[in-house]
């Protein structure tokens, strides 16, 4: 009936994705790989604090809440909203938490610590969808606003409560924690083994099944829940149009406004999530500013992660990993400087058969110079162990290779009726 | 009851109700205090607090008035000199600055206020002119830790103890020389683990998510008792204690903590290092009432009571003898307690 | 008579300070092919939005299939079986083809396997070749405008409004998708296109209607219309063309071009040793679908990209030379996309005068901006290439496209630049500025200017060039001249014909 | 006519804002039962000049942390680092000035170079990391910032003289401090000379960024950086010198401070003012006059927010939400005064004579 001309355009980036089957079969082996490589260190090292059950707990506590605030970013940005707010939300999710579990326990705090992230949501939706005011703007209000409206509704509101003070309420019931008796048993057995590989796969395994909150569970389970939102559902597709070409999503009947709306506030809840976690599992109590810029590394870890919920994730664990080791045990830090050393090492090799001579060089050197760290000293000093989680998120990303991608219409003002 | 309480004196469980001061209920013709806290301001369960204590009693006894003022994060300097000119051009005296963060400002308007007399808990002369109208209420941080330690290296079975501090600077590591010394008198093998939060972000006295962290790691790695200097993070260490289950203790610091913890955490508080803020408060007071006020370097230390220990939860009433034979000791020069580790 | 599939009655929309619309009557019948023409800013896209749902009217009806309507949203036309291809795509990059389809009409066949069914059903019935499951950034602008189509038939759309769909295609591509409006038409879809190419319109409508100033002015028959009457209906004044003048090619080589090649970021070739020599007063014209390396060659060119090869201007050997001093040596460029190279939107037109000419004395005098010079000169361009505007303090986003266009021609072509190059120089301009743009290049070229042109409008092409060479995935494929060549043999080169014959 | 009625609601925007920003903090206060009017009375008093003096001081280091973090802004370039930069420049240019290898004004000089060299290296970091290796300044200058403040406060940890139970650096020499002008009596301090610093990188900053072709590259940059590229920018350079000049101005922030009052680094340190001046920066649109405003506004608030415990027994923090309203309904106001704006505009070229469409012609 008709000629196709023939495209005469560029083969398309090698980046098409297919083969879903072949890519979760790789993961299963880079996961194994991954898990080998610790576990050699391990032993080489001694350090078997690296992977222990008590490392991988606090790790995957500390990793939580930055993991809900980059969750919320990603919520956000992929309906083309930017949210530096993440921070002022997460303070305004503290109080939330404090105050509605007080009165009502825990379950209630978790709906109350939504509900004032939401409250921060609908503000920065207010200004930057119906008013368009720059979102950075609006981000960055926020975070002043919900840091000195928090200080004021805990003094106003806790001064005189039990356990409570003008910048505290301590003593809060938490959530109730996960426990497996036997199997969270054997593991522990099994991991103090120190055992190559099975100890350390052990260990992982003791640590979720020993008396863990159930909130990693829940964490755990929104990541998969926002994955599968936005990318297998009516409503993320829509909602990721918004953020792609609003323009083009308004041609087809996609009611933009609404799902900005509804990033932003589920974006504002995911981040207040983040100070219920703060509050009741990363320690019981609540403590004007005790976000203390988990907001902002949830948003690096966002972009970090590439704008998706499991980059967000592996950053955000990279970053709760390194931060718990450093808290934890100063001398697995300096067992740290070993696996960075392979890991780097290992691309040196996978980058030189890619024939990238440039970086597989600039990896090389790096990992030679943290393998002659490792061998000639015998801890890292204690003041510097701090920067680790810091220092490592520079360190991976100055040596990743850079393929990020932000939504493309990510920050950008829109307004309906300008469509075509 | 009484025996909650060791080294005398009342509790320092200000905030609560009727305990707490009240500056617009006071009304009495006393001397009139103002008081600059640090940030936090009255209610942070801290030394802010305990000096609330203070002027409260000298409101009670002394029929002392008070007005308050209080700083916030990432103040200027000036805002903490403005805060003091205020209070001294509104006639008060004695003024109570509240943390060595006030120590400069003091320094700079009390020349100019020569009849009010200024007391800078924890402070100390930037230079080398005397001030005649300041007193610094230094406390014997080290030997109330050394106490403590003596308590954690005495009840600890596993011969492994912790210490978290808040921030790495001097202040904090007077409490890490005292509590490692004390400690090591006891039992000079034991083990000894030091963390510092931040090294000088004063997020570390916020932090209670870090605390928590680093108290467990402690506990996991074979410590029974953490001692904390670390403000709010404290709260951390607390229910890193509870979680770590029986057995596992913590110390609270400045102020008898268990009497603000919930039910479970006061079972894990094995005792407190008390920092007498409020009888250096009331002292400053009435030293101004009666009309000879305090100036210069002012230690409260073990023999005037400055500092101590906490018995609440009878936890450590079986060898309060032990604790307080090393308390003599200290008090008769027999031991000197470092400052520094 | 049948009802008319579409029906507007004294539709009317103002905006601030404008009519667009008013007084618009508008009959089309059912299964038929449709054409609107106007000028610029007659308000057909306009009209189109309204139809569309996208705009609201403030006065008039719209009657579908006899049945009087009101749309506040584009769901409510969509629900009415319309369906619009916009003037500018409206696609998703990061989204894949079906994605892009599926978009808000996800209750016809869920997002799954079944829509990949039906979207490969489509496409396999009208010959689109599209893949459900890539990535749109990989495609090409003809493919591109198939997927808008596509897009309209999986809705199911009844009524298919076009709005300049051939302004991008090459004449194959423009033949292919007329034999898949004819075939849409043959299944009973009733097609309303525009288009400024009244050949096309001549060759394809079974109706049309002429806008002017916002109205409706007439419905002539286009089996017995000739062009010229058509554009006379249009503009009221005759079509011009651009015809060739006299040679004035010399023979001292101002631009030499020598084995040009462009790797990008994944290690594609995506120039291939390209030679090219253009002298003074010559116009090099470049004809190639889209995507084949043009953009590309003048970006190389300009060094706004890296590239191996020689680039010589004149007698300077060019090649290590970063963009900005190029531009200094005297290279004008008229960028093909004008608001995302050509200007700063949101500055004033006497700033905009400055881009891209900061080496200039009347923009910048020894690192200082020279902002007396800067305003005086805008003026003069203003006047000189008649850029309607209330004052060179206007923000460049409030001019029309035409008039930014002439903005940009005038600037590229001040401070006597030895070299242009010029891509797309009117692309979507009305057909006044259009002839001003053709006669300003004509004469500078008289004066000794070299120029580069790249234009997917092949009567441009061959109206202005001396010499016409074709570009075919990133490599020069042949050699025309225009006083010979047809569009139809260009266009068989462009699309490799040329090559297998 | 228009441009006063222009100029006239460009002032009646930032007013209104500031006026709905009291209104909602006095609500905030009334329903958590303090007294609004106490607030307002105490806010709009006139301050007393102690306060004029600090106001006029906390100005200039607002001013400066602003302009830092404008002049990123203007290329579209988020430094959230000015925090880590100013600390480290302060650290460093103490210590330079303390350690006295030149002599009096020459060791003030010295220092502020040595200042500027130090904040624009931190900053270089982030630059150097982004046209590099392609990594994003946002988490970069946050990583940085933790970085800089353990860094800090390690050295001043362990080579820090000690003062008490904290650590200093050493003063600065007589001769290099930098006396003030004292407009009251001397109780009411001194307006620090280095304040000054403010002024002349305002002016620079309006004249580099408005004047001069540098200026007019990195706007166009931050406009649309496909532009400034394809006239000849080049960007990657572009980014690495403005976030140099971006920390160079972040290492001033807090010299008119050490040499005019505090003379060494500790504890009177003031810390957090690259958080305020990035929301002083946007408050005045990254415009050299209007972030003054801001910055003077700013400063304003903060030292009357002193008098709110003493007089009034409101917490101080209460002021921050006012800030932030502020920000957020003055962009507000802006937002839709600009849309005002830019209809009159498109009314304006479309009432220019043309053959399209025009008012006239279909209408007649
Ligand atoms: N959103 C808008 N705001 C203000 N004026 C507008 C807007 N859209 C269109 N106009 C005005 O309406 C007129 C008609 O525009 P329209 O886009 O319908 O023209 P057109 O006939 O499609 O032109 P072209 O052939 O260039 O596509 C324009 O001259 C413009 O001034
Ligand atoms: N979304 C919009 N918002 C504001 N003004 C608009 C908008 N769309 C168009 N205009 C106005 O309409 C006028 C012409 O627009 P139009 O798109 O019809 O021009 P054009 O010549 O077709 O340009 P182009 O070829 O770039 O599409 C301009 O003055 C512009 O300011
Ligand atoms: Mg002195
Ligand atoms: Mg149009």
């Amino acid at each position: 009936m008709s000629t196709v001309v023939p495209e005469a355009t560029m083969p398309p980036p090698p980046s098409t994705p297919t083969a879903a089957a072949g890519r979760s079969y790789r993961w299963l082996l880079l996961v194994l790989g991954f898990l080998a490589l610790v576990s050699s260190v391990r032993v080489v090292s001694g350090a078997n604090e690296i992977d222990s059950v008590g490392t991988i707990q606090a790790a995957l506590i500390a990793t939580c809440p930055i993991l809900l605030a980059a969750l919320g970013g990603v919520w956000a940005e992929r309906a083309g909203i930017v949210n530096i707010g993440l921070e002022g939300q997460m303070i305004l999710g503290t109080w939330g938490a404090a105050y509605f579990t007080y009165y009502y326990g825990p379950w209630v705090g978790l709906i109350g610590a939504a509900l004032l992230g939401a409250v921060g949501g609908i503000l920065h939706a207010i200004a930057t969808v119906t008013f368009g005011v720059d979102h950075i703007v609006s981000g960055v209000a926020l975070n002043i606003i919900g840091a000195g409206a928090v200080a004021f509704l805990a003094e106003a509101y806790f001064r005189d409560l039990d356990g409570g003070g003008i910048k505290q309420l301590t003593g809060l019931e938490t959530p109730p924690k996960v426990d497996i008796p036997w199997l969270g048993e054997a593991a522990s057995d099994l991991a103090d083994k120190h055992w190559f590989m099975i100890s350390d796969f052990a260990a992982l395994i003791a640590a979720l099944t020993n008396s863990i909150s159930i909130m990693v569970y829940i964490v755990a389970g929104l990541v998969f829940f926002t994955a599968w939102v936005l990318w297998k559902t009516t409503f993320g597709l829509r909602l990721r149009s918004c953020g792609e070409n609003p323009q083009a999503a308004e041609t087809l009947g996609v009611n933009v406004y609404l799902f900005k709306y509804v990033a932003v506030i589920v974006s504002g809840v995911f981040a207040g999530l983040g100070g219920y976690m703060l509050v009741l599992v990363s320690s019981s109590g609540f403590v004007t500013g005790q976000t203390g810029g988990r907001g902002y590394i949830g948003l690096a870890a966002m972009i970090f992660g590439n704008w998706r919920p499991f980059g967000a994730a592996g950053a955000a664990t990279m970053f709760g990993y390194t931060d718990a080791m450093q808290l934890r045990n100063a001398d697995a830090v300096h067992a740290l400087l070993l696996l960075v050393a392979a890991l780097l090492l290992i691309f040196t090799v996978l980058r030189l058969r890619k024939g990238d001579r440039k970086n597989a060089v600039l990896f090389a050197a790096v990992g030679v110079a943290f393998l002659a760290w490792f061998l000639l000293s015998d801890e890292v000093p204690r003041e510097f162990a701090g920067m680790t989680p810091y220092v490592a998120t520079l360190l991976v990303l100055a040596l990743g290779t850079q393929r990020l991608r932000m939504p493309a219409a990510d920050g950008k003002p829109y307004r309906k009726g300008e469509a075509g | 009851g009484s025996d909650d309480d060791s080294d005398g004196g009342d509790d320092n469980n200000a905030g609560s109700g009727g305990n707490a001061l009240d500056c617009s209920a006071a009304d009495g013709d006393g001397p009139k205090v103002g008081i600059a806290y640090d940030v936090g301001g009255q209610g942070d369960k801290s030394f802010n607090d305990a000096a609330a204590v203070g002027v409260k009693k000298a409101v009670d006894d002394l029929g002392a008035t008070c007005t308050e003022a209080e700083a916030t994060d990432g103040e200027a300097e000036s805002a903490r000199e403005d805060r003091l000119r205020q209070l001294a051009d509104g006639g008060h005296n004695p003024i109570l600055a509240v943390g060595f963060l006030y120590s400069e400002a003091v320094n700079k308007v009390a020349p100019d206020y020569p009849d009010i007399s200024f007391d800078v808990v924890d402070g100390f002369d930037p230079d080398d002119e005397a001030n005649d109208n300041v007193a610094y209420l230094g406390f014997a941080e080290e030997q109330g830790s050394f106490l403590v330690g003596v308590a954690a290296a005495t009840k600890s079975e596993a011969g492994n103890v912790g210490f978290v501090g808040g921030v790495n600077s001097d202040l904090i590591k007077k409490f890490e020389a005292g509590f490692t010394a004390g400690a090591k008198a006891v039992n000079p093998d034991i083990e000894i683990q030091v963390k510092y939060l931040q090294e000088s972000d004063p997020k570390g006295f916020n932090d209670p998510a870090a605390g928590k962290a680093t108290a467990t790691g402690m506990y996991d790695q074979g410590a029974d008792i953490v001692y904390h200097a670390s403000g709010g993070s404290g709260a951390g260490v607390f229910q890193a204690a509870v979680e770590a289950g029986d057995g596992k203790w913590a110390i609270g610091v400045d102020s008898d903590q268990w009497q603000t913890a919930s039910e479970t955490e006061q079972a894990h508080i094995l005792t407190s290092m008390l920092k007498r803020v409020d009888v250096a408060a009331f002292d400053a007071i009435s030293a101004v009432d009666k009309g000879e006020p305090l100036v210069s370097y002012q230690v409260y230390d073990l023999k005037v009571d400055g500092v101590g220990y906490s018995t609440s939860g009878g936890f450590v009433d079986d060898i309060t003898g032990d604790i307080d034979g090393y308390a003599d000791q200290i008090k008769s020069g027999e031991i000197t307690v470092p400052t520094a580790p | 008579m049948t009802t008319s599939a579409v029906e507007l009655r004294g539709i009317e929309k103002r905006f601030p300070g404008v009519i667009a619309n008013h007084d618009v009557n508008l009959q089309i019948a059912p299964g038929t092919v449709h054409a609107l023409v106007g000028e610029n800013g007659a308000g057909k896209s306009t009209l189109m939005k309204i139809l569309y749902g996208v705009q609201k009217p403030d006065a008039g009806t719209i009657t579908i299939n006899g049945e009087t309507v009101e749309f506040s949203t584009p769901s409510d036309a969509i629900a009415q079986g319309i369906g619009m291809v916009f003037q500018h795509f409206m696609l998703a990059d990061n989204l894949t083809v079906l994605e892009n389809v599926v978009l808000g009409a996800e209750k016809l066949h869920g997002t799954g396997a079944k829509a990949r069914a039906e979207v490969r059903a489509i496409s396999d019935r009208f010959g689109f070749g599209l893949d459900p499951d890539v990535l749109v950034e990989s495609l090409g602008v003809a493919a591109r405008q198939r997927l808008e189509i596509l897009k309209v038939l999986y809705r199911g759309a009844k009524i298919i409004i076009l709005d300049e769909p051939t302004a991008v295609l090459v004449p194959q591509e423009v033949d292919a998708l007329f034999a898949n409006l004819n075939g849409l038409k043959e299944q009973g879809h009733t097609l309303l296109f525009i288009s400024h190419k009244l050949d096309e319109v001549l060759a394809v409508a079974d109706a049309i209607t002429v806008m002017r100033r916002g109205t409706t002015v007439g419905d002539p028959d286009p089996s017995s219309v000739t062009k010229r009457q058509l554009a006379e209906l249009m503009v009221g004044t005759e079509l011009p063309s651009p015809a060739t003048d006299e040679s004035t090619v010399t023979d001292v080589v101002q631009l030499s071009v020598e084995q040009l090649t462009m790797i990008d970021e994944f290690g594609r070739t995506i120039l291939d040793g390209i030679d090219l020599q253009i002298h003074r007063g010559e116009v090099v014209g470049i004809a190639g679908v889209e995507g084949n390396g043009q953009t590309e060659l003048v970006e190389g060119i300009l060094a706004m990209r890296p590239t191996q090869g020689t680039v010589r201007l004149g007698g300077d050997d060019m090649s290590g030379w970063a963009t900005r001093k190029r531009r200094a040596a005297g290279v004008g460029y008229i960028p093909e996309d004008r608001h995302r190279h050509g200007l700063l939107l949101d500055s004033p037109l006497w700033e905009n005068r400055i881009l891209g000419h900061a080496y200039e004395e009347v923009a910048v005098k020894r690192g200082w901006i020279n902002r007396g010079g800067a305003r005086q000169d805008s003026e003069r361009i203003v006047d000189q290439y008649d850029v309607r505007t209330p004052g060179i303090d206007t923000m460049a986003r409030a001019l029309s496209g035409g008039n930014q266009q002439k903005f940009i021609v005038g600037r590229e072509l001040s401070g006597e630049p030895s070299l242009l190059i010029a891509a797309h120089p009117t692309r979507g301009v009305d057909v006044g500025a259009q002839a001003a743009i053709w006669d300003q290049i004509k004469e500078a070229r008289r004066a000794g200017l070299a120029v580069l042109l790249i234009s997917a409008d092949l009567d441009e092409l061959i109206g202005l060039s001396d010499r016409i060479e074709v570009i075919l995935r990133g490599r020069l494929v042949g050699t025309f001249d225009p006083r010979t060549v047809t569009p139809q043999d260009l266009g068989e080169a462009m699309t490799g014909g040329q090559e297998e014959a | 006519m228009t441009r006063l009625r222009n100029i006239a609601i460009a002032l009646a925007a930032p007013l209104l804002a500031i006026v709905f920003s009291l209104a909602v903090t006095s609500l905030v206060i009334q329903i958590s039962g303090g007294s609004a009017s106490d607030f307002i009375s105490i806010l709009f008093s006139w301050p007393a000049d102690r306060l004029l003096v600090n106001i006029a001081n906390q100005t200039s280091l607002i001013y400066l942390s602003a302009l830092a973090a404008a002049v990123g802004f203007r290329m579209n370039l988020f430094n959230i680092g000015v925090e880590g930069q100013y600390r480290m420049a302060a650290y460093a240019g103490a210590l330079f000035a303390g350690a006295a290898f030149l002599p009096g004004a020459l060791n003030v000089i010295g220092a502020l170079l040595v200042a500027v060299a130090v904040g624009a290296a931190w900053a270089g970091i982030a630059g150097l990391l982004r046209v590099t290796r392609g990594v994003s300044e946002v988490i970069s200058t946050i990583m940085l910032n933790a970085i800089a403040i353990t860094i800090t406060g390690y050295l001043i940890n362990t080579y820090g003289i000690k003062a008490g139970d904290s650590r200093r650096t050493e003063a600065i020499p007589e001769s290099s401090q930098v006396p003030g002008w004292q407009p009251f009596d001397k109780a009411a301090g001194e307006v620090w000379t280095l304040g000054l610093l403010a002024v002349i990188a305002g002016v620079s900053f309006w004249l580099v960024l408005n004047k001069t072709r540098f200026g007019f590259d990195l706007r166009a940059t931050g406009q649309s950086e496909s532009a400034a590229i394809a006239s000849g920018v080049n960007s990657k350079k572009m980014t690495m010198v403005t976030l140099l000049i971006s920390g160079g101005i972040a290492g001033l922030i807090w010299m008119p401070s050490l040499f005019g009052s505090a003379h060494y680094y500790g504890t009177t340190f003031q810390a957090g003012l690259g958080f305020t001046g990035i929301a002083v920066a946007l408050l005045g649109r990254n415009r050299a006059l209007p972030i003054a405003f801001a910055a003077l506004l700013f400063a304003y608030l903060n030292e009357q927010s002193n008098r709110l415990t003493i007089e009034a027994g409101i917490s101080v923090e209460v002021i921050q939400i006012t800030q932030g309203i502020i920000v957020l309904a003055v962009v507000i106001a802006y937002e839709l005064v600009r849309r005002y704006r830019l209809r009159a505009e498109e009314r304006e070229v479309a009432q220019a004579p043309r053959p399209g469409a025009t008012t006239e012609e279909v209408s007649a």
